[in-house]
């Protein structure tokens, strides 16, 4: 069963999205759960396993017996475990957490629908992660796509049928520049498995100066920025994560972007290879520096005005996208550390913010930062779970957030780009003023809001899971020797 | 590391060492929340935790003075990273004075609390004790992230602290505070934080200097240096002093809290630790920081004085008072001789223990007479012999008369400012800002004591509730206590300059 | 032949994309895709062309065909998206226009979206500029080496199927298959969800 | 959507559709040896009921395929496929690999057990992708009476 | 700071830097080679162009399938071997050098699934108007946008109003 692993924690899932519809309302979540549950094992004993392999070898398995350049192949090193272990976690707490949530928000003959939904882009998402075939990576991303088009579309508001069109026509843009990406590389090096690309790379390196490789790089680079929403081409991403049901935008959130963003470092580093990084393209590295840099102090410039506390965050996500890339633009081994660390840590803050907005939206019927006034009275849990997310935002020390400045700040400095400490001081202090307004209503405000009591156990429970994750890897940073190893790997 | 204390079984409590304090409050905070039901166990789980928390720290000084070397490791972070704890003489300075005034602070926020029926009182003791928590942690944190660590975490818990009566005016000065010290940490010492970890490659302080053997441009070393000191905004440096008179909007014990025992005293503490464990004398003089240090401190002074003279409110013209006394401490420690660091570092004491005074003397004229104008204090010497004879003994501390403890600090100045080459400015600033204090202080005094009472007042004006007036005599006590025996802080005091500038006392 | 029928399928474009009229649109798209099919054909790409008349032609027109007849014929309205333009040039037109400010918008929507085609264009002009010729035997992805003569050989011998493309859709690549049929799966799903299961979306005027 | 009023191609449809899904099963069929497979299958055997939709009306085209039947065959058909990947992964071979199902090393076994693999998973893609684009053309064509109507149900279940 | 900026990818390779006749031959030359590409190119440019200016949503879908089969184009001319039959293996006539050449069923195994996806993003696409449709009355992007901001104006007004009130409120007490 071990060695069937990689496969199995997709198609587990799969299986359980194609058997919800069938089984009927009372199952579906106890399905949805299940599978999600066995998911988030498999991806852990994927880490341990991953995590235990020699420098640079990675646990290979062939889908349908074809070895990897005839056949479609699976590889997990320590990079794609770590992101692996992050989906399945978040997906399985939100999958607990979205229960009562959905009951509430979404009508109740789409419920089953939503959790079969829910589930393909679980599954589509760890495709993505996990796949070492390019072209398999493209309908992965399909997957995924399709479902987050719709889940953002069934918010209650007109609106969410707009944000879920604006998404859907970008993110088709981007899957066809990727799909663009992908025929460049075919062309020119005549098979479509990753490692089977990087060893041409390796026979033939005058390749490297073809422009049909330039245009496939920029092609990729474009469209896996669109879909992660990069800062200037960010536009769907407020409207969809605001006006989308609580659930999706908590899963969404904490998970969507940040594996395009892993897409683009396998796509830079694995099939590209560093060397062509350095040589071939100086130019799309420092746009993306300009473009993280820039990301980094709009997205949270923008947050401060917002009222509606779902948009406000997620302009702070354009914001905190830019962390991660910012580790690509950087090059070095402390920069890649601080981004892969980044996957968790924002994954857990940003997941148990936005669980705060459904929260909210639970009790309150509205998202609006007015409506968190009294919230330290009436849900202390919630407040403090808010307080502890927000300040791993913020980046006080003996928090998730700290660590992944702490390591971008010193890759930056190893690579000269002093420019970048302000930037990440500013982009701190910006976060620090919307954070402080937030807490400043839930614990200091004097009348009370429209919450009654606290959230039922079965949404708290997860989300002070994900509380509870800023601090541990705040003081004992599980994934740091593994985001470690995976920098040095790539390098 | 010495036998096993069999504390509880097996638990090697003596390993732990220097991160008990920490752990105590903790458990202490624990406790408070637990019994918010009922006030009085709440109370007295926090005096008691602050009575262990002291025994606790005597018992390491006392092992500290064995010539034992206690230090735990922690938690590593990451490489370079991590929140370890030694226990050393800087550190057990700060500690003894924060942890024995806590004990008062606590008494004495009892009695306030209970007179003046404040509402949220659990978060109070809550907060209250995470913040000793915070001091006893950076007092022994071992390297410059541990020192941050909880740099932050103390800003981050004493603003419910400033914000407690929740008035459109408290959230004023809170917001004012934390966006001056969260601003000030963020924007200036954490890249200090990067650029000192760039330059020597770790943050673990040394005897000699973390960044004694480091070849960097002088530049940047002082652009390093200027970024830790003004980054530690509680130091209230000028222009970095605005937070101060800002929190005057808390009630009195947690003024008292700001601005004698820990707040305050954490800035002096962080910038003594840049100065001894961070850069080193011999970089300090290399680079021409212990001179700016030194023209910081009396420019402080002077300004903060003369503000101070101008202030009718009671509270702001002590917050000033504080802001100035607190650059003798950074003058002492900027002199460059062991006289002046001797001075520097007892004056945390002296002016910790009169200035706690001062404060619970405002505080019992407060809630006695709900008057909080220095020129309304006519006459109430009379009707509160106790409260003003000791606020009068922490007067003349803050001036540096003879009978209190204040003399003792100034004294070690005086002679360390003689001992250096260009101490002459110094000695003037000195002088001067005697003069000074005398003139903002003795005005209260007179006006207590020989003024008649306004006509018809008599009733309204008696002492404070007891718990008060013990703390406040007490500490009224230790003032003149410590000017007979400087006891510990003075042998501690002399190891850290021993150790920094080696035989010349 | 191909040429003819590239220009062609080119004007068709050109013709759906300016026609007014959707239900036209509609229909010369349908023709459009069966000229693809046609083109697909002449170019040995048989299963292709099947798949592109089946789903292209058929169930593409057909949707679009039932869209429009629930949508509404007229393209109205004027005609420019401003979804390019990113959310605060909107907010500073909106601004400018409640202002009543005459002067036009520095860049309108349509110049907007002609400059980023161009860049685009020329992306794609920079990166046809190395390509080998078509139908060139020793391109990278047809010469010896290449996974796809690896195919050729060894497809009727693993999996007795004559026509290559049906094992390297099934078997080899049988894994892409699947993600396929999950998305075609996805799709019909999605469809019910939006159109059957999750009723109306309120306006600003029913209670939320 | 009406049906159409001219009665020749109203009944011109009804009696091709066996003719079309016949056509279907065989393109499904020849997907080894010529152009053809689920893909093509499934949509031809689809449009032999958008054909009845399309002439005979909405209604007589959903009562054709009911969504009782064509719900239940969407995963299904992915369950199929699935379901012979699975197989394959539990009789020792990798998920999808065909030959495992042989149980024998013998090549030549080996080599008729991929070929009915691949049968296997044709039929899987033809009843799901025939299904989805019936389920498409039928939702997309719905008449607006029938979607008020299927909206109110939706509305009553949410205030219940 | 790194001098960023600047477009995308560096200018184009000498032949555009020349623009004398020998250029011009240079041009046609690859044209005569690489038609299919530029008609690709051309294809997407048009569907590219629908789908960012055009405000109504249904020509925008229109403008992703044009799109999309552009990138079909582009595929299947990568896969295209001059004088190959259908890659159609009848076992009489083996492949290799001496036999007839095939055509790389590559791209055409990955046309299929790109066309699957292709429509089923249509569908979608399509089913998200229809409701728009419904739930705004407009198809146009222009007044979908207007109404939207009209309604947030509204509701951030409201807000305000009861902030407001709300200060009155504290203030009087």
């Amino acid at each position: 069963m071990d060695a069937q692993l990689p496969a199995l924690v997709i198609v587990v899932p799969l299986l359980a999205a194609l058997l919800v519809p069938l089984a009927g309302r009372r199952a579906a979540w106890g399905l949805v759960a299940l599978a999600l549950l066995l998911a988030f094992a498999g991806c852990v004993r994927l880490l341990v396993r991953a995590h235990a392999l020699p420098e640079g070898e990675a646990i290979r398995y062939a889908l349908g017996g074809w070895a990897a350049p005839v056949g479609i192949e699976y590889v997990v090193d320590r990079l794609n475990a770590l992101v692996l272990t992050m989906l399945s976690g978040v997906a399985f707490l939100v999958a607990l957490w979205m229960r009562r949530s959905t009951a509430r928000e979404i009508r109740p003959p789409a419920v089953t629908g939503y959790y079969s939904v829910f589930l393909l882009m679980a599954a589509g998402l760890m495709g993505i992660t996990i796949t070492g075939d390019v072209f398999n990576l493209y309908v992965f991303l399909e997957i995924a796509s399709i479902t987050a088009y719709v889940l953002i579309a069934m918010g209650r508001r007109r609106q969410a049928l707009y944000a879920g069109y604006s998404y859907l026509i970008l993110g088709s843009l981007g899957a066809t520049f990727i799909l663009l990406g992908i025929g460049h590389l075919y062309m020119a090096t005549g098979t479509l498995a990753m490692a089977d690309i990087a060893a041409v790379f390796a026979r033939e390196p005058q390749l490297y100066d073809s422009s049909v490789i330039r245009t496939a790089f920029a092609f990729f680079t474009v469209g896996l920025a669109l879909k992660m929403a990069l800062f200037p081409l960010h536009g769907w991403q407020p409207g969809a994560y605001a006006e989308a049901p609580s659930a999706t935008s908590v899963f969404l959130a904490a998970t969507a972007t940040k594996v395009s963003a892993y897409a683009l470092y396998r796509v830079a580093f694995t099939v590209f290879g560093v060397r062509f990084l350095e040589t071939g393209l100086p130019v799309v590295r420092d746009a993306l520096l300009v473009m993280a840099c820039s990301a980094i102090v709009v997205g949270p410039l923008l947050a401060i005005r917002q009222h509606d506390l779902k948009r406000l965050l997620a302009y702070s996500s354009v914001g905190q996208i830019g962390y991660v890339v910012l580790g690509l633009a950087l090059h070095n081994a402390d920069g890649l550390t601080g981004s892969f660390l980044h996957f968790w840590n924002h994954a857990a803050a940003k997941g148990a913010l936005f669980c705060v907005a459904g929260a909210l939206a639970y009790r309150a019927g509205t998202t609006q930062v007015a409506a968190l006034k009294g919230l330290g009275r009436r849900a202390p849990l919630t407040a403090m779970l808010l307080t502890v997310a927000a300040c791993s935002m913020v980046g006080v020390p003996l928090t998730a957030g700290f660590l992944t400045k702490w390591y971008l700040a010193r890759g930056a400095l190893e690579a000269g780009q002093w420019a970048v400490i302000p930037v990440l001081l500013a982009s701190s202090l910006f976060t620090a003023v919307y954070a402080w307004r937030l807490l400043q209503l839930a614990w200091f405000a004097d009348e009370d809001g429209p919450v009654a009591e606290d959230v039922p156990w079965s949404m708290r429970a997860p989300s002070l899971v994900l509380g509870a994750a800023c601090l541990v890897l705040g003081v004992a940073p599980l994934a740091l020797p593994v985001a470690q190893a995976a920098a040095e790997a790539l390098l | 590391m010495s036998g096993a204390v069999p504390l509880l079984g097996g638990l090697d409590l003596a390993g732990l060492g220097p991160g008990l304090p920490p752990l105590v409050c903790l458990l202490g905070l624990l406790g408070v929340v637990a019994a918010r039901r009922r006030p009085n166990l709440r109370e007295g789980v926090s005096l008691a935790t602050a009575g262990v928390n002291f025994a606790l720290v005597l018992w390491l000084y006392a092992r500290h003075r064995a010539g034992e070397t206690l230090a735990w490791e922690g938690f590593s972070l990451a490489p370079g990273l991590a929140l370890s704890f030694r226990v050393d003489a800087l550190g057990l300075v700060f500690a003894l004075v924060a942890s024995g005034l806590w004990i008062l602070n606590t008494l004495y926020s009892i009695g306030y609390m209970r007179a003046h029926d404040e509402p949220r009182q659990t978060r109070f003791y809550a907060c209250f004790a995470l913040a000793i928590a915070a001091v006893m942690g950076a007092a022994f944190s071992a390297n410059l992230f541990g020192l941050f660590a909880f740099y932050e975490v103390l800003s981050l818990c004493t603003y419910p602290l400033v914000i407690h009566a929740q008035t459109p005016a408290a959230r004023a000065g809170a917001r004012k505070y934390l966006t001056l010290l969260l601003g000030a940490s963020i924007g200036l010492l954490l890249p200090g934080l990067f650029l000192v970890y760039h330059l020597a490659g770790t943050l673990d302080f040394a005897p000699g200097g973390l960044l004694a053997g480091v070849a960097a441009a002088d530049g940047t070393l002082v652009l390093a240096f200027l970024l830790l000191v003004y980054g530690m905004a509680k130091c209230a440096a000028l222009p970095l002093h605005g937070w101060l008179p800002a929190a005057m909007v808390a009630p009195t014990p947690v003024s008292a809290l700001l601005h004698a025992v820990a707040v305050v005293k954490m800035g002096v503490f962080g910038v003594s630790r840049v100065v001894f464990h961070v850069f080193g004398p011999e970089t300090m003089a290399r680079i021409g920081a212990d001179d700016l240090l030194v023209g910081v401190a009396c420019f402080t002074i002077v300004v903060a004085s003369l503000i101070a003279l101008a202030q009718d409110d009671l509270k702001r013209r002590l917050a000033y008072s504080t802001v100035s006394q607190l650059s003798y401490v950074l003058l002492g420690v900027g002199l460059g001789t062991g006289a002046g660091a001797v001075g520097g570092l007892l004056h945390i004491g002296m002016h910790a223990t009169s200035k706690i005074t001062l404060f619970f003397g405002a505080g019992a004229i407060y809630l006695a007479c709900h008057k909080t104008r220095v020129s309304e204090l006519d006459g109430i010497g009379r009707r509160m012999p106790i409260t003003l004879t000791a606020f009068a003994i922490g007067a003349l501390s803050m001036i540096g008369l003879p009978p209190t403890a204040g003399f003792v600090s100034k004294l070690f100045l005086v002679r360390g400012a003689a001992a250096d080459p260009a101490g002459a400015v110094v000695l003037a600033v000195l002088v001067a800002s005697a003069l000074l204090n005398a003139a903002y202080f003795l005005p209260i005094l007179w006006r207590a004591f020989f003024r008649p009472l306004p006509a018809g007042t008599e009733a309204g004006v008696h002492e404070a509730p007891w718990p008060c007036v013990l703390a406040l005599s007490l500490t009224a006590l230790g003032t003149v206590g410590l000017f007979l025996g400087h006891g510990p802080l003075l042998d501690l005091a002399r190891a850290v300059a021993h150790a920094a500038f080696g035989g010349a006392e | 032949m191909e040429d003819l029928i590239l220009a062609i399928l080119v004007a068709l474009a050109l013709a759906a994309v300016r026609l007014k009229d959707l239900l036209g649109a509609a229909a010369v798209l349908g023709a459009y895709s069966l000229l693809m099919a046609l083109l697909w054909c002449r170019m040995n790409a048989l299963d292709v062309g099947f798949t592109e008349a089946a789903v292209g032609a058929g169930v593409s027109t057909v949707l679009l065909l039932a869209a429009v007849n629930r949508v509404g014929r007229r393209e109205q309205g004027p005609g420019v998206s401003p979804l390019l333009k990113p959310a605060l040039w909107r907010l500073a037109e909106h601004r400018a226009a409640l202002a009543e400010r005459p002067d036009r918008p520095l860049l309108s929507a349509r110049t907007m979206a002609l400059l980023v085609v161009g860049l685009t264009a020329a992306a794609l002009l920079y990166g046809a500029r190395d390509m080998p010729r078509i139908g060139d035997p020793a391109a990278p992805a047809n010469r010896a080496g290449s996974v796809a003569q690896h195919y050729l050989r060894h497809a009727p011998a693993d999996t007795g199927a004559a026509n290559v493309v049906t094992p390297v859709l099934g078997d080899y690549r049988g894994y892409d298959t699947m993600g396929e049929t999950i998305v075609i799966f996805t799709a019909a799903l999605c469809v019910v969800l939006v159109l059957r299961q999750a009723g109306r979306w309120r306006g600003p005027k029913e209670a939320p | 959507m009406r049906s159409t009023d001219s009665l020749i191609v109203r009944y011109i449809a009804r009696r091709s559709v066996p003719f079309i899904q016949l056509y279907a099963l065989y393109v499904l069929g020849h997907g080894e040896d010529g152009p053809g497979g689920g893909f093509q299958g499934g949509v031809i055997f689809a449009s032999s009921f958008v054909l009845l939709g399309l002439a005979n009306g909405w209604g007589y085209g959903r009562r054709a395929a009911p969504a009782r039947l064509l719900d239940p065959l969407l995963p299904l058909g992915c369950l199929i496929y699935l379901g012979i990947g699975l197989a394959a992964l539990l009789a020792g071979g990798a998920f999808l690999e065909y030959g495992a199902l042989a149980g024998s090393d013998d090549p030549e076994v080996r080599r008729h057990w991929h070929h009915y693999g691949l049968i296997g998973i044709e039929v899987g893609v033809m009843v799901t992708v025939s299904a989805a684009m019936a389920t498409l053309f039928f939702e997309m064509a719905r008449p607006a009476r029938v979607q008020a109507r299927v909206d109110r149900v939706g509305e009553e279940a949410d205030r219940a | 700071m790194p001098d960023a900026g600047g477009p995308l990818l560096p200018p184009a390779g000498p032949a555009a830097a020349v623009p004398g006749p020998a250029a011009f031959a240079d041009v046609l030359g690859w044209l005569a080679t690489h038609y299919n590409y530029a008609i690709y190119i051309l294809l997407m440019m048009i569907g590219l162009y629908a789908v960012l200016a055009k405000g109504n949503l249904v020509k925008k879908v229109i403008g992703l399938n044009l799109l999309q089969t552009a990138v079909f184009l582009f595929y299947l001319s990568i896969g295209k071997i001059d004088g190959a039959t259908a890659p159609v293996v009848w076992t009489d006539r083996p492949p290799g050098a001496e036999g007839v050449p095939y055509e790389n069923p590559v791209p055409h195994v990955l046309m299929l699934t790109a066309i699957v996806v292709g429509v089923s993003v249509t569908a979608v696409a399509l089913a998200l108007v229809v409701r728009i449709r419904e739930a705004y009355g407009t198809v146009d992007e222009g007044e979908i946008l207007a109404s939207d901001e009209a309604q947030e104006e509204a509701e951030s007004a409201r807000a305000e109003a009861q902030e407001a009130a709300a200060d009155a409120a504290g203030a009087r007490e």
